[in-house]
C-alpha cells in the first residue's frame, strides 16, 4: 500500500467520487449541441449535450466510459456548466488547460473552477492530461464550430 | 532450460528502479530490452568500422559490407531461408508488409480478387490490406475468432478461394497470444493458388520458426521485439517472387545502372534496399540472432510456456479479472491480456507503474479484435527470456493492492 | 573556429589504424564517423529508457516518448522548421524522396505535367522521379551544369513552366560539391506554381541549413551524414502540405481508430510515421545535432572552406589530375572529386587504403554526371569537422607515391 | 614506398604489363559469338568476340575500360582463349573461379591457366575479385546462352 499512497495526489476523493458516482448522465431528450470525441489509444468515450435557456446551460448530459480521469474530469464539465453561458463554459476551458500546463491560477479563477481543482494531481502524469482534457476539447470544439461538430457526430 | 538469473545479468536495464521499486519489466510483445552483447555491437561499429557499404574499396568499407552481410546471412540460418538474398532489411514488420502490398500485391491484384486476413491481426496487417483491396476493387475478408481465442479454419477454407490471390495472417497474436496454425493455412492458400504472407512479429522472438518448413511465401519481423535494436526488421521472401517483383524505394544502391533516361535495378537482395541502409542495426541484429541461438529457441518457448502458464493461473485467481484468449499456455505465445471488472486499464496501468511494474494498455494496435470483446481496452502482460515467476507473483499481488487501493482510496 | 584537436578526441574511431597506419578518413560525404557523445546517447537509452513510444502509460514508455520527441524538436529548431510536426523520421533521404514520390507527387502529377531536376542528381532524387512521371506520362526535365559545375539558371528559367508541378534539386553536389542558387530555384519554382523540393543530404550537415529562408516545401536529409547513427532520416514539409497529402506507409501508430471496414489517420507527424519508429537513432540524431549546435553551423562551413580550398590547391599539384566541379572553395561543400590520368580510381583507392587514407571510388550514385565527364568512376576526397590539413597533405603525397609506384611496378 | 610494397603480390609485373599493353584489343570483323558486360559500381567495361574456326577460338578481341586488375585479367583472357574450344574455355573459367575463392589447384591445373596464376594476389582483396572476374562471367555467360547474350548486347 504504501507505493501507492502516493497516488492520492492523482485520485483525489473527488475525483474518485465522480467516477463512481457519474453526475448528469441522463441523454437529453432534444439537445441543442451535442459532440462525441473519443481517445481510442486509451479507449476513452465521451457524449456532452447542451440545452440552452436564455443563453444559459439548462440541460448539460455527459456519458461516457474510460478511465477514473477522463469520466470524473466529465462528470465535473457536466456539474460546473449547468446554468452556465458559452463565454463562461469557454472559459473554464482555458483555466482547465491552464491548470494542465502548471500555470498558477488567481484565487478567483480557482474559485471559477471549483470542485475541478482536484484535477491538479494530474498534472505530475503527463499522459493523463489528455484523458483529463478530452471532455474539455470536446466542449471546445462544439461551442466553437457548432455545425461542423454536429456533422462529424453523424458521420460516425 | 534457461539459466535466467544469468540471462538478467546480461540486461543493463534490469538493474533500474522506477519509482523506487525493482523494474519488473511486462511489456515485451511492444519491444523488449536489449543485452549488453547486442549494445557492445553497436558501440564496436562505430567505434571500429563505422562506413558506408557496397560501394567502398577502402578497409572501413570493406569491413562493414562484411559484417552487414554476415548479419544477414545469420537471420537467414536462424529462419531457415534457402539463400542471403531472400532477406531484405527494412524498418519494422510494418515496412515489411507495406513492401508486399506496394509491389507484390499492387502488381497481381485485380478487381474481384480477394486477400484473406484474420480478426485478430495487427493493424500493421490490416490497413495495408484495406487500403489496397479498396484502390483494386477487390474485398478484403477476415477469417473469425472463436471464442477459445482460436481461429475457425473451417471458416477459413470456405474464405480461401479461387479468386483468394493473397492470405494475410499472423503467426501469434500480439493480444490473444493464439498461435495460429500457419502451415494448414499456407496450404489452404496455396492449394488456392494464392501466397501466404506471415506475421511473424511474435513468433520469431519466441520460437522456432522455419520458413522452408512453414513453407510460406513472405514473412515478416522487427528486430526491437527479439532483443535487437530499433529501427530494424526483415521481410524474407521466396526469391521467385522478389525477382519478379517492381522494386518499392527508388535510389542509391538499389540500382546497377542510371542514365537520365532510365534505370537498371540491381541483384538481390539490394533491388530492395534503396539507400544507406541501417548498417549498425542490422549488424547488432546479428548480434540479437547469436544471442538467441546460444539459449536454443526450443529453451526460449519452453521457458515462456511455463510462465505463461503459472500467469494464466495466478491471474486467475483474481475474480474481476476476465482473461482473453487460450487459457492453455501450450496453445500460445507469452502474451496474457485482461481485463479487471472494476478497474479502467489506464487507471490499473498508471497505478502497477507506481510499483515499478511495466504492462502495456489500450487497444494494442488491434482494435478491431479488442472492440470484438466488448471492451475499447485491455491490460496486457508479455513475457520474455528475463522474466520469472516471481514477478509474476509481483503482478498479480500488484493488481490485489491497486483494487485494495479503488475499494479503500475515495472513501477515506 | 573549430579546435579540430579536441573535436578528434571526441571519434573513437580516428585512433585506428588502417593497414598499420593511422587512418585519414576522407570519406565524408558517404558517411561520416561518430563522437562518443552520439555513442553514449544509444548506450544511455538502451540502458536506462528503452521501451516503445506513445501509447504507453509505464515510466519506460512515457521517458523513451519524451526522448523521442525532444528529439524531433531538436531537428526542427536545428533547420528552423516551424513546428515539430513538421519533421518527419524516415529512414534515409532516399525514403525521405520516395515518400514525397509515393504521397504528394503521385496524387498531383498528371499526363503532360513536368518535373524538374538538375543534371548532378544523387540517383535517390533522380529514380524516384523517373519512374514516377513514367507511371503519369509526365516529363521529367534536367537543369544542365555547366562546364565550371555550376547550374545554368537561364536554362532553368526556361526549363520551369506553367506545366511543372514540382522542382526537384539538390543543396549541394555530393559529387561536384557545388552549392546550387536553391533561393533562386524556390522562386522560379513558386512562381511557376510548382513545389520544391530540396535534397539537403549534402548541405544540412555542413552549413546552417533554414527551411523557412529557403522557403522550400519539402526537404530531405540523413542524419548518418552528419554525426548521427545509420537507419535515420528526416523529411521536412509544410504542415499544409502534409495534412493534404494520402499516407505512405499503413499500420501501427499512423492510425487514430481502425474497423474492420475502414481507418482514420492519426495526427501529423504520426500519419507517416507506420508501426514502430526507429526510436533510439532518432534520439541519437538529437545528440547529433547538439553537437554540430554546440560548434556552430557557421564555424563548421568555414572550417570545410578552409580545408577545401587548401585541397583544391594542393592536389591541382599533382599534373595528372582533374578535378571536377567549382575550383573555387566558396563555391562549394567539401567534396573534392578527381580523377588521375594515369591510374584507374579503383587502383588509386586500393593503394591509398594501404596508406590508411579513405577515400570513396566509384560513380557516387551520380552515374549519369560523371559519365557526362567523359568517365565512369572518379575518386572523391570529402571532408568534415575533424579532418586537418595535415590530413589533406598525405592525400596528396598518397597520391604521389602511387604514381611513383605504378611508374616503377612492373617495371622492375 | 614502404606501404605500398604490399601492393606488389596484387599488381604482379605480368598484370601491369598486360594492363600497359593489353592484347587481342582490336575488334573482330564478323565475330560469331560478342558480349559486353559491366561493373557499373568501378566503372569497368568488357567486350568480348569470339569467331571460331573448326570448334576452336581462331579470333578473340576483348577490349574495355577499367582498372589494372579488370582490363589485365581481360587481356589474359583473350591470350588463354586462342585456340581453344568451348569446353576448354568454359573449364578455365571454373579454374579462376575456383582460384579466386581461395582453392588449391593441381599443378595440370595450374599449367591450363598459365599466367592467369598472377591474379592470384587478388585473392587478398575481396572486393578486387569482381573486377578479376568480369570478363569471365561475361565469356561463360556467352558460351553458355548465345542468343541471350547476343539479345543483351543489341539492347544496351
Ligand atoms: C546529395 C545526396 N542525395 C541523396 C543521398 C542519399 O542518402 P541516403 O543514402 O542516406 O539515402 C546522398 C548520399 O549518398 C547524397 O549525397
Ligand atoms: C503481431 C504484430 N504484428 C505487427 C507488429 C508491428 O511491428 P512494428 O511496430 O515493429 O512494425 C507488431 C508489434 O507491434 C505485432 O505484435
Amino acid at each position: 500500500m504504501r507505493a501507492l499512497s502516493e497516488l492520492d495526489e492523482l485520485y483525489e476523493e473527488i475525483i474518485l467520487d465522480h467516477y463512481r458516482n457519474p453526475r448528469n448522465n441522463r441523454e437529453l431528450d432534444a439537445p441543442d449541441l451535442e459532440i462525441e470525441a473519443d481517445n481510442p489509444f486509451c479507449g476513452d468515450e465521451i457524449k456532452i449535450q447542451l440545452k440552452f435557456e436564455d443563453d444559459r446551460a439548462a440541460g448539460v448530459s455527459v456519458a461516457g466510459r474510460g478511465c477514473a480521469i477522463s469520466q470524473s474530469s466529465a462528470s465535473l464539465l457536466a456539474e460546473l456548466s449547468q446554468g452556465r453561458t458559452r463565454e463562461e463554459m469557454k472559459n473554464s476551458v482555458t483555466l482547465v488547460r491552464r491548470m494542465m500546463r502548471g500555470e498558477e491560477l488567481s484565487d478567483s479563477e480557482l474559485d471559477d473552477l471549483g470542485d475541478l481543482e482536484a484535477l491538479r494531481g494530474v498534472r505530475k502524469y503527463p499522459v493523463r492530461i489528455k484523458c483529463a482534457l478530452l471532455s474539455w476539447v470536446a466542449l471546445e470544439d462544439m461551442l466553437d464550430d457548432y455545425p461542423a461538430a454536429r456533422q462529424q457526430v453523424s458521420e460516425r | 532450460m534457461l539459466d535466467v538469473q544469468s540471462i538478467r545479468q546480461d540486461f543493463p536495464i534490469l538493474a533500474r528502479k522506477v519509482n523506487g521499486n525493482p523494474l519488473v519489466y511486462l511489456d515485451n510483445a511492444a519491444t523488449t530490452q536489449k543485452p549488453r552483447q547486442v549494445i557492445r555491437t553497436l558501440v564496436d561499429f562505430y567505434q571500429q568500422h563505422n562506413a558506408n557499404v557496397h560501394r567502398g574499396v577502402h578497409t572501413l568499407s570493406i569491413e562493414s559490407t562484411d559484417l552487414y552481410e554476415e548479419a544477414r546471412a545469420k537471420v537467414q540460418r536462424f529462419i531457415n531461408a534457402p539463400v542471403p538474398e531472400s532477406v531484405i532489411w527494412t524498418r519494422n514488420t510494418s515496412e515489411s508488409i507495406n513492401l508486399v502490398a506496394y509491389t507484390w500485391a499492387r502488381a497481381n491484384l485485380q478487381a474481384g480478387d480477394n486477400v484473406v486476413t484474420t480478426a485478430m491481426e495487427h493493424h500493421s496487417n490490416i490497413v495495408p490490406w484495406q487500403q489496397l483491396t479498396r484502390q483494386a476493387c477487390a474485398e478484403l475478408r477476415y477469417i473469425p475468432v472463436d471464442d477459445d481465442g482460436l481461429l475457425q479454419m473451417d471458416a477459413a477454407a470456405n474464405l480461401i478461394d479461387e479468386r483468394t490471390r493473397l492470405v494475410a495472417a499472423t503467426h501469434v497474436s500480439n493480444v490473444l497470444g493464439s498461435i495460429t496454425p500457419i502451415h494448414h493455412l499456407t496450404r489452404l492458400a496455396h492449394s488456392a493458388g494464392a501466397v501466404i504472407m506471415v506475421d511473424a512479429a511474435q513468433s520469431v522472438p519466441h520460437m522456432p520458426v522455419d520458413v522452408q518448413a512453414i513453407d510460406c511465401d513472405f514473412l515478416a519481423f522487427s528486430a526491437h521485439k527479439m532483443l535487437g535494436p530499433t529501427g530494424i526488421g526483415v521481410l524474407y521472401a521466396r526469391p521467385e517472387l522478389l525477382d519478379a517483383m517492381p522494386p518499392f524505394m527508388y535510389g542509391g544502391d538499389m540500382i546497377i545502372e542510371v542514365t537520365y533516361e532510365d534505370a537498371r535495378w540491381n541483384d538481390l537482395p539490394y533491388k530492395f534496399e534503396a539507400g544507406t541502409p541501417n548498417i549498425a542495426d542490422a549488424i547488432a541484429t546479428g548480434a540479437a540472432v547469436d544471442y538467441l541461438s546460444n539459449l536454443g529457441m526450443e529453451n526460449v518457448q519452453e521457458h515462456e510456456r511455463q510462465i505463461t502458464e503459472y500467469a494464466l493461473r495466478r491471474i486467475r485467481e483474481v475474480e474481476a479479472v476476465t482473461v482473453f484468449g487460450p487459457h492453455d499456455a501450450s496453445l500460445k505465445g507469452g502474451v496474457v491480456s485482461f481485463v479487471h471488472g472494476n478497474i479502467h486499464p489506464h487507471d490499473l496501468g498508471t497505478a502497477l507503474d507506481r510499483m515499478g511494474i511495466a504492462i502495456r494498455t489500450g487497444h494494442h494496435c488491434a482494435m478491431p479484435l479488442v472492440r470484438s470483446y466488448g471492451v475499447v481496452a485491455a491490460a496486457r502482460a508479455s513475457f520474455y527470456i528475463y522474466n520469472t515467476k516471481e514477478e509474476v507473483d509481483l503482478l498479480v499481488d500488484g493488481i490485489l493492492e491497486v483494487e485494495r487501493y479503488f475499494a479503500h482510496a475515495g472513501a477515506k
